[in-house]
């Protein structure tokens, strides 16, 4: 049943990852595609967190840890950029 | 996978070299972005791939990815960086002195000084 | 002397569950690392933390916190429901002004927060004085609502937290 | 042959003896010729001994030279060769051997005999302005050089000496700086004999080959061997162009007169005694091994044959003195040239005697006009004349060695050129027997001409009055050398046998080799030589008188001038070596990568081609769901950076996404510590690229779409072969068990810990990282130094000084809710960081991921509240930071020799500290420690760089974390 | 084991590393102790150039791991030869730089120097593939930093490029790296040696691509055509010691050409036949063209210099190309020749450049100060360039011809004509800059506003003093040099010393 | 079987909410709407997947996990500031002040404020 409901999730999360793709492309703002990428990393963590599950190992967990706060600092630092121009003032 | 593999090896490559046959700095820097991900993948999958293996030294697991070309790539990645890092830096300085960012110096000779 | 040796008592207890979480075991070794790194790292980075401020009410803090995260299931399933069912035109967004009374930056910082994880609203942006923030409700059919809300059942019990 | 010649007696000894004295070898050759190169730092020493002492340097290293080779002269005249061998480079059969016999003999001498003369000619020559220091050492330099020429018994060491020559021989035709005919003459003098130089270079090379030996006293025995060799006939014409172009014969003839805008005695030493008889030297000297072919006399002889008769022709109708003279050298040359050619040893004879004879009358009237146009300020023909009785002295020398050159009895010019034409007379050219005696006559003729022309248009009729200065004859010093060269052109003429008789035998026996005794006289008989001399006396008398109308026709006819054809064609050559190279070289980077691109497909696919492959015939990975989808990702953003690349900021986070999905790739297979680095390394990149993007165009303009396309199909051409390359190489097996296998094997073992890439890290390849951190900590000193450089002044500063304020920026630099969630963060951040740090030798992380996620935070901190704020919180020394983590990790390395082992081998074991659990402790880590530090140190230091120079463009800094104050009073802006 | 092998990586990174964290913002103790390191760098080398002399191939196996597992260096004549240069040129050029106050006009420009011979010596040294590539990063992150100490315009643009240029051929060295380990699963040379030889036929193919794409990053590295193109913009924007310094740089192409492809690909071997040799020598000789020619075309001496530098690589890989001990021989004599002679002419024209102020050889100028000083340095240095006697290059080129007897055709015409155009345009240079003056236009420069340091004069005529005893000495140098391409065309000892382990 | 069914539904409302998430970033159509899918929806059911996981761990694999606790925090802490600041972004792009409501307080919203470089404490050093 565990099983099942992984391979549902991860088909939830991919087909997720598939369409901030699209929006990604799509756009039409540069803040809608800096969203995308965030979200881009939010599903990534579900997924790598599902694999962990599936192979029953939670060795790639800090990796997610650092995927978290890499996509933050990069979404803020966009941001800056696009508020301000200069990202460290 | 490995059609998945040198696929992608191949756009990196070329979406890498098609950005270093730009005329400004920015997009070269880009394209030497790209084509360093694409040698990264090139160098990783060198070592052949495998799915599914542990990372890290358990006994009797059924194999690893090649753990060298693996401390390679991380060499690559380290040292591309630190390149990066430089380049965007000089490139900046350049654009501050001139005023524009193309890469092109038009000057062959002559007026070299 | 407690205090000269823990200057960031909470801090440091907060800082010794992380490692212990992180290195995912129980043993003294990690505990006393915990513990030396608790104590460490918080004074390596006060300086970049100023006026630290004060929990006065540890236990109406904790029950804030579970507060928020049931409104953050709540919210969540209000906002799924909208989004698939839903149609673009009849989605009523509103901007809506919150008027602040917290003037603590981290009691702020906590509303904004929790406005953001909580139903359809999203914490804008700030005015400039620090004293009103913009929400932005997904949809708001009554916004005087939205703000009512907000200021009795997050800012008052922060403001009790907090000051 | 013996029959034809009634003067010569030839007597046979196959091999003239060497002498080789004891067992150490007799140096006194090579000092001969190294003398002149000692003492050519004399005279620069000197000069502020004054010109004096710096003249009599020069002299008395001549002289001295001049001795030692004095002493060596009773032995080879009695028929010895002397030899000295010095081994220099043996491995290329490079050595320093001199030989010295007759031909070298007389060669040496003449060049320093004569050499002596002009020292002493140029001491009261040159005027006090010109630097005499320089020029004793040019000339010194120069006569070493040619003494090298006349000892070498190694032909590479002859080359030395001969390209030095030219190398020399430039310096003194160069050396009135101010004239730009001495600059052009000295650079048309190179070229031409530099060309000939290395024509000569490869001839000796190809001759030396064929004999099996570089030696000339072994070449010399080789006829055989070289004559019937393929290669006779490159290294021959290759050989010649050497020669001739250093004796300026036909057609390389034109550099000789451009050349006469040396300093006099420069024209006289080099441009008649000495430089240009080197080419005459060098083919006197394989005169036994080359001549005899037809291919030889045709070549040789012919090219003797013109160049007498146009450089006589064209010296008749000069009015300039050393012009005349250079004219009639050339002329003289071919002459000896032409005797050369013949190949008969009657002629070669008479060719060694020739020699002897034109270098004295030639110096003696070079020194002439030099004394003329030092008194007269002038050396137009036109301008002169009637300075017989203003110039008495002058004008007895001068006659004496004209007449000579004429060829009147009973001068030495007589003698030899009877002997000319007596052997012209006998030669048969491509089956004509009265072509070669016609014209050998017809160049007598023109050059009794010119003779008498000099000394009519010169000294005879009467004074005039509109000299550009009152000519009389110059001091003793200026004369003396003329004088004495006029006395010996006298008394070789009457007593040929005692005063050079003796000389010729033993040079002339060198060049044929065979021994030969000779004898000269006035009179032979009415021979056809007699008629052909007086022929030339009486035709020369009247072109002499009629020269004026002859001129006019001269002038009227068109003659190709040799200096704008030379010019022309080194301008062209210059020209079109300038736009070759400027297109080449245009500073396209771009088309460099084309190029590069190009190149490197072609050759790889061409090394593909031409080798044999196999196919790989591994299984191929079946493809889960979720790779396809990361794959359509990874595919799908990559080519959207190509796509939006105009749009830079778009770009940048496209490329960010690639970065990204690239680290999931790497977890996806089995490696998260490339995925951790990956993932770190690329969010830091980012905010570089933002904050260079802020003083950037954010535009990247469009470019032609004949080069998008192009550059697309380079570009594909590349992604296909890379990607073809390594399908090839997955799709196989490795040809040999791999290295990682040992690695797997041992890191648990052997490295103490169960991460095996951490391991080969910090272990098996802890040179690689040692290496890699020093990469990354000088990418950040550079980058401080160049904001450092930048700040400091000039454009750049200006630029960013006068940045313009920007316009539409959104308020609220530092929103309140970020920096409070960033100090929320920082503490939590860094104990990740330790915990990477710490857990990295056993699972994915390490000292480098810690190192960038301590960056990262930091980062955070400065992002939320400003740099300055933050700096001015806590000032951390970048520099220190990556210098200790360098010092560390090469402590930790050397660390190892007090074990006895090599650089960087670990050690680790378990410590047991109750009530703690047993935990590991390993040189490793001390190791990854330095990582950490330089990491964080380059990190830091790169990113504060970059920095401030938004600080210089006038983005102000805060001393508050954020501006939002909800604290403080309502009252509206404060 | 001889700890005294690592000595020239880890003395300089110690160095460096000292000067930045202790006197950054000392220069004149920078200068002493940089000096003073370059200096022992030199007796260092001098002698382990002794040891090798008199000993076979050694071997330090780094971290104690047996090869081909670990890192090891390589210790052995070649090695130890550009280990000497590396640092005897060095230290010439960074006593210029002090003496001509180069080394203030921007930051760290000691510890770079100290890091840029880390990144050359480790380079000579290593025994390992891919520590070659790294060790080609640190010497040219190095060099990048130096390219453009001082900053300016027209450096950083150049210094773009150069990095640009760099970057691509560090990405190809990875590719052709990956694919060499693919096929053969392992990076340690003397391994690699091993393995290359018995390869199965069916993998030629690749190997083969694996030995090209190395081919050309050393050519890039060695700039050789069509792969020259950064170096005329880097030399003659790059700060006149830095452009010396780079005559070096230039060489570790050529080294690691010679090292890779007698040792990994040697000519006999059945997998790559003549393949290099046959890609190598008509490079090599149109580079020699190019060079030739575009020192005849140049219009400013900063370009008359680049261009002298590519002839010499067209030269000198014209040697190598040829593949043979005797070529290889005299290829190394060339290489000797070559770097002191580039260096000493880069110095020159900065001599020049600082004291006329335009280095273009259309116009003239008011004569300089310290003309004749300078005139007669820069005709020693083009006669070591053009390859005329007295001076080495004379040399160095009837060793080239004389062992390129079997390409008469070829290899000698070019290298002659090549000659002709260097002599020709030096001759043009020379007595443009120095013999035009009169004629000439502008203000004097005053004596007065230079430095008044002799060193800058005394460390480029200790260069062209090299070159002198570069030919006094030649046969001597022959003597070591002939051992040691002959021991490069016998690799059994080399390979024995790495004492390969078996598998697992 | 219980806790299988608790951690399979986990999962599966995880997934789901995920899933909505990415789904309203395309559906919705205004910049700030979008903005509430993935902050809300996607936090969510990454939040209910880490639970899943730890709940995974624990019980069939005998080992704690607490990390995923640690991610599940800082994807809480940190999305509100992400939505702030694209938020402004909007703001700061797509509007002007007077499309808001008043602050109700004398100072305008903190992204229309004007460059405050000199306004406020700011020390221009050049
Ligand atoms: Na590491
Ligand atoms: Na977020």
């Amino acid at each position: 049943m565990i099983d099942l409901a992984l391979s549902f999730a991860l088909g939830c999360f991919g087909l997720g990852l598939l369409m901030n793709l699209f929006l990604l492309l799509r756009g039409p703002g540069l803040p809608d595609r800096v969203l995308a990428v965030d979200t881009m990393v939010i599903n990534i963590i579900a997924l790598i967190v599902l694999y962990g599950i599936r192979s029953g190992s939670g060795i790639n967990f800090e990796a997610a840890m650092l995927f978290a706060m890499t996509g933050f600092v990069s979404t803020v630092a966009f941001s800056k950029f696009m508020l301000r121009g200069d990202v460290i003032e | 996978m490995e059609y998945l593999v040198s696929s992608a090896v191949g756009l990196l490559t070329a979406a890498g070299i098609y950005l270093i046959l730009r005329r400004h700095t920015f997009p070269v820097i880009l394209g030497l972005a790209l084509l360093s991900y694409g040698v990264n993948l090139f160098i990783f999958a060198s070592g052949r791939i495998v799915v599914g293996v542990p990372p890290i030294y358990v006994t009797g697991a059924a194999g690893y990815a090649d753990p060298l070309t693996q401390a390679l790539v991380l060499t690559a990645i380290v040292i591309s960086f630190g390149m990066t890092a430089l380049i965007v830096m000089v490139a900046l300085g350049a654009f501050l002195e001139t005023g524009h960012d193309r890469i092109d110096m038009p000057d062959g000779e002559g007026d070299d000084q | 002397m407690l205090n000269r040796l823990f200057p960031h008592p909470l801090m440091t207890l907060g800082l010794t569950v992380t490692w212990l979480l992180l290195v995912n075991d129980l043993k003294i070794g990690s505990l006393v690392l915990g513990a030396i790194l608790g104590l460490v790292i918080p004074l390596v980075t006060t300086v970049y933390w100023p006026d630290r401020p004060k929990i006065r009410n540890l236990p109406a803090y904790l029950g804030y916190v579970l507060l928020v995260m049931w409104d953050i299931i709540i919210a969540n399933i209000a906002v799924a429901r909208i989004v698939m069912f839903m149609p673009n035109n009849r989605i009523r967004s509103r901007w809506i002004t919150v008027p602040l009374d917290l003037r603590s930056p981290e009691a702020i910082t906590v509303l904004a927060a929790t406005i953001t994880l909580t139903p359809g609203t999203v914490t804008a942006d700030m005015s400039a004085c620090g004293r009103a923030l913009l929400i932005h409700a997904l949809h708001a059919p009554d916004p005087d609502a939205v703000c009512d809300q907000i200021k009795t059942r997050y800012e008052a019990r922060l403001k009790r937290i907090f000051e | 042959m013996a029959d034809k010649g009634l003067r010569l007696y030839r007597v046979h000894t196959p091999t003239p003896p060497l002498r080789q004295n004891g067992t150490l070898p007799d140096m006194s050759l090579a000092l001969i010729a190294a003398l002149p190169f000692l003492g050519a730092l004399f005279p620069g020493l000197m000069i502020r001994a004054g010109r004096d002492a710096c003249a009599l340097a020069a002299g008395s290293v001549t002289a001295l030279s001049l001795l030692l080779l004095g002493m060596q002269a009773p032995a080879v005249l009695r028929g010895e060769v002397i030899q000295t061998r010095i081994d220099w480079l043996p491995a290329l059969g490079l050595n320093a051997n001199f030989m010295l016999d007759g031909l070298g003999l007389m060669f040496a001498g003449l060049i320093l005999g004569i050499g002596l003369l002009i020292i002493l000619y140029a001491r009261f020559y040159l005027s006090s302005r010109d630097p005499m220091g320089q020029f004793y050492t040019y000339l010194l330099l120069f006569q070493g050089a040619m003494t090298g020429i006349v000892l070498s018994d190694n032909i590479l060491l002859l080359l030395v000496f001969w390209e030095l020559t030219s190398l020399s021989s430039f310096l003194l035709i160069g050396y009135w700086k101010h004239l730009p005919e001495g600059r052009q003459g000295a650079r048309m003098a190179l070229t031409v004999t530099g060309t000939g130089g290395l024509a000569l270079i490869a001839g000796m090379l190809i001759l030396g080959q064929i004999a099996g030996s570089y030696d000339l006293s072994v070449i010399l025995t080789q006829k055989a061997a070289i004559q019937s060799s393929d290669w006779y006939l490159p290294a021959l014409i290759l050989i010649l162009l050497g020669c001739f172009t250093k004796s300026a014969q036909f057609p390389f003839h034109f550099w000789l007169p451009h050349a006469m805008a040396a300093p006099t005695p420069v024209s006289a030493y080099l441009h008649s005694a000495t430089m240009v008889k080197a080419g005459i030297f060098l083919m006197a000297r394989m005169w036994p091994v080359l001549s005899g072919t037809d291919a030889w006399f045709c070549i040789v002889a012919t090219t003797g044959l013109v160049t007498m008769l146009l450089g006589a022709t064209i010296a008749l109708f000069k009015d300039d003195l050393k012009a005349l003279l250079a004219f009639s050298t050339v002329s003289h040359l071919g002459l000896i040239t032409m005797l050369l050619g013949i190949g008969t040893p009657e002629a070669a004879v008479v060719a060694v005697f020739h020699i002897l004879n034109h270098a004295s009358f030639k110096a003696a009237l070079f020194m002439s006009a030099g004394i003329i146009d030092h008194v007269a300020h002038t050396r137009d023909i036109r301008r002169l004349g009637g300075l017989r009785t203003l110039m008495p002295i002058t004008f007895a020398f001068s006659t004496i060695a004209a007449l000579s050159m004429a060829g009147i009895p009973p001068l030495n010019g007589f003698l030899s050129k009877e002997m000319m034409l007596e052997e012209a007379s006998q030669t048969i050219w491509f089956g004509n027997p009265w072509l070669i005696p016609a014209l050998a006559t017809l160049a007598a003729m023109i050059s009794v001409g010119y003779s008498f022309r000099f000394i009519g248009q010169v000294f005879l009729g009467p004074p005039r009055h509109d000299y550009p200065a009152p000519p009389h004859d110059p001091g003793f010093g200026l004369w003396a050398a003329p004088a004495l060269l006029a006395a010996l052109v006298i008394a070789s003429g009457l007593m040929p046998m005692l005063t050079f008789g003796w000389l010729v035998d033993v040079s002339a026996s060198a060049v044929t080799g065979t021994a030969i005794t000779v004898k000269i006289s006035h009179w032979h008989g009415f021979v056809p030589a007699l008629w052909m001399s007086l022929a030339a006396i009486a035709g020369g008398l009247i072109l002499a008188l009629f020269q004026r109308p002859l001129n006019r026709i001269w002038l009227a006819l068109p003659r190709p001038e040799a200096k704008p054809i030379f010019d022309a064609v080194i301008n062209m050559i210059r020209r079109l070596a300038h736009t070759l190279t400027a297109r080449m070289h245009n500073g396209s980077i771009t088309r460099a990568f084309a190029i590069g691109t190009v190149t490197m497909l072609a050759a790889g696919l061409y090394a593909f081609a031409s080798g044999t492959h196999t196919p790989g015939t591994r299984a191929l990975t079946p493809i889960e769901p979720v790779a396809a989808i990361g794959w359509v990702m990874l595919m799908a953003a990559t080519f959207a950076v190509v796509l939006y690349h105009h749009n830079r900021l778009l770009s940048l986070v496209l490329v960010g996404v690639v970065g990204l999905i690239v680290s999931v790739v790497f977890i996806y297979l089995s490696a998260p510590d490339l995925a951790l680095t990956q993932i770190s390394v690329e969010v830091v990149t980012v905010i570089l690229l933002l904050l260079a993007l802020n003083f950037l165009p954010k535009q990247t303009p469009r470019e032609r779409t004949g080069r998008r396309l192009r550059d697309g199909a380079i570009a594909g051409a590349a992604g296909l072969g890379a990607a073809a390359l390594i399908h090839a190489l997955m799709l196989r097996d490795f040809a040999f068990p791999t290295v990682a296998a040992y690695h797997i094997a041992n890191a648990k073992s052997g490295g103490g810990g169960t991460n095996i890439v951490n391991v080969i890290l910090v272990d098996f390849r802890g040179y690689d990282t040692f290496g890699e951190i020093i990469v990354l900590g000088i990418a950040a000193l550079v980058i401080y130094a160049l904001t450092e450089t930048i700040l400091r002044g000039g454009p750049a500063n200006d630029r960013l000084l006068n940045w313009p304020k920007p316009q539409g920026r959104a308020g609220d630099r530092h929103p309140m809710m970020f920096v409070v969630v960033a100090r929320l963060i920082l503490p939590v951040a860094l104990m990740v960081g330790v915990f990477m740090f710490l857990r990295g030798h056993n699972l994915p992380g390490g000292g480098f991921v810690a190192g960038l996620v301590a960056a990262i935070t930091f980062l955070m901190q400065y992002m939320a509240s400003g740099f300055a704020w933050a700096a001015a919180r806590k000032t951390i020394n970048y520099h220190g930071l990556i210098a200790t983590g360098v010092l560390i990790a090469t402590a930790t390395g050397i660390g190892a020799w007090f074990n006895g082992k090599p650089f960087l081998t670990s050690a680790y074991t378990y410590v047991t500290v109750p009530p703690l659990e047993t935990f590991e402790l390993a040189t490793a880590a001390l190791f990854d420690t330095g990582v950490f530090l330089t990491v964080l140190g380059a990190v830091m230091l790169a990113l504060a760089s970059i920095s401030r120079l938004a600080t210089r463009a006038g983005s102000s800094t805060n001393t508050r974390p954020f501006d939002i104050d909800p604290d403080a009073k309502p009252a509206g802006k404060s | 084991m001889n700890h005294w092998i690592i000595a020239p990586v880890i003395m300089p990174a110690i160095v460096g590393a000292v000067m930045v964290l202790v006197m950054r913002g000392n220069l004149a103790l920078q200068r002493a102790v940089g000096v003073s390191a370059t200096g022992a760098a030199v007796a260092v080398a001098a002698a382990l150039l002794w040891s090798a002399s008199h000993n076979p191939p050694q071997v330090y196996f780094l971290g104690d791991w047996p090869a081909p597992f670990g890192i090891v260096l390589v210790f052995d004549r070649l090695a130890a030869l550009m280990l000497l240069l590396t640092a005897t040129l060095a230290l010439i050029v960074q006593l210029y730089a002090t003496g001509s106050g180069w080394d203030a006009r921007g930051r760290h420009f000691h510890a770079l120097w100290q890091f840029q011979i880390m990144g050359l010596n480790g380079a000579f040294l290593t025994g390992d593939m891919f520590n070659l590539f790294v060790f080609f990063e640190v010497l040219l992150i190095a060099s990048y930093g130096l390219m453009i100490h001082a900053g300016g315009r027209d450096r950083l643009r150049a210094g773009v490029q150069y990095v640009a240029f760099n970057l691509v051929g560090s990405t190809l060295f990875l590719f052709a790296l990956a694919t060499l380990y693919s096929v053969t699963g392992t990076l340690n040379m003397a391994d690699l040696a091993v393995k290359v030889a018995i390869l199965p036929e069916g993998d030629a193919a690749l190997i083969r691509v694996a030995a090209v794409l190395l081919l050309l990053v050393f050519a890039i590295k060695g700039a050789l055509v069509p792969l020259h193109f950064w170096l005329p913009g880097t030399y003659a924007n790059a700060p006149g010691p830095v452009a010396a310094l780079f005559a070096i740089m230039t060489k570790v192409g050529a080294y690691a050409v010679i090292r890779v492809f007698t040792l990994i690909f040697p000519p006999g071997t059945l997998a790559t036949g003549t393949l290099i040799a046959d890609l190598l020598l008509p490079a090599a000789l149109v580079t020699l063209a190019i060079g030739a020619i575009g020192v005849l075309g140049a219009a400013t001496l900063a370009r008359l210099a680049a261009f002298a530098a590519i002839g010499s690589i067209g030269t000198l890989f014209t040697a190598i190309a040829l593949f043979t001990p005797q070529a290889t021989s005299a290829a190394l004599y060339y290489l000797l020749h070559s770097t002191l002679a580039t260096a000493a002419l880069f110095l020159i024209a900065d001599l020049v450049l600082e004291r006329r102020g335009t280095g273009s050889l259309r116009t003239a100028r008011s004569p300089i100060p310290q003309s004749g000083l300078i005139a007669a340095l820069f005709f020693a240095a083009a006669i070591g360039l053009a390859g005329m006697p007295p001076l080495s290059g004379f040399i160095g080129k009837l060793l080239i011809l004389d062992a390129a007897r079997n390409h008469i055709a070829t290899v000698w015409p070019v290298m002659l004509v090549a000659s002709l155009f260097m002599i020709i345009g030096f001759a043009i240079a020379g007595s443009t800059l120095f013999w035009k003056p009169h004629e000439a236009v502008g203000e004097p420069i005053a004596a007065s506003a230079l430095p008044t340091s002799a060193l800058p004069f005394i460390a480029t005529g200790i260069l062209l003093g090299l070159l002198a005893a570069l030919t006094i000495f030649a046969g001597p140098v022959t003597d070591y040099l002939t051992a040691t391409a002959a021991s490069l065309y016998d690799p059994a000892p080399y390979i024995a010393a790495n004492a390969l382990a078996a598998g697992e | 079987m219980t806790v299988e069914i608790l951690i399979s539904a986990l999962l599966v409302i995880g997934g789901t909410f995920g899933l909505i998430g990415s789904f309203g970033l395309l559906k919705l159509n205004d910049p700030m709407k979008r903005l509430h899918a993935p902050t809300k929806a996607s936090t969510v059911g990454v939040g209910t997947t880490l639970v899943a996981s730890v709940l995974y761990f624990a019980i069939f694999k005998g080992a704690v996990t607490w990390q995923e606790l640690l991610i599940v925090l800082f994807l809480f802490i940190t999305s509100p500031i992400t939505a702030n600041f694209l938020s402004k972004v909007h703001l700061h792009r797509n509007m002007v002040s007077a499309d808001l409501p008043p602050t109700g307080t004398s100072r305008n919203w903190a992204t229309f404020e004007p460059d405050d470089d000199e306004a406020s404490d700011g020390q221009s050093h050049s």
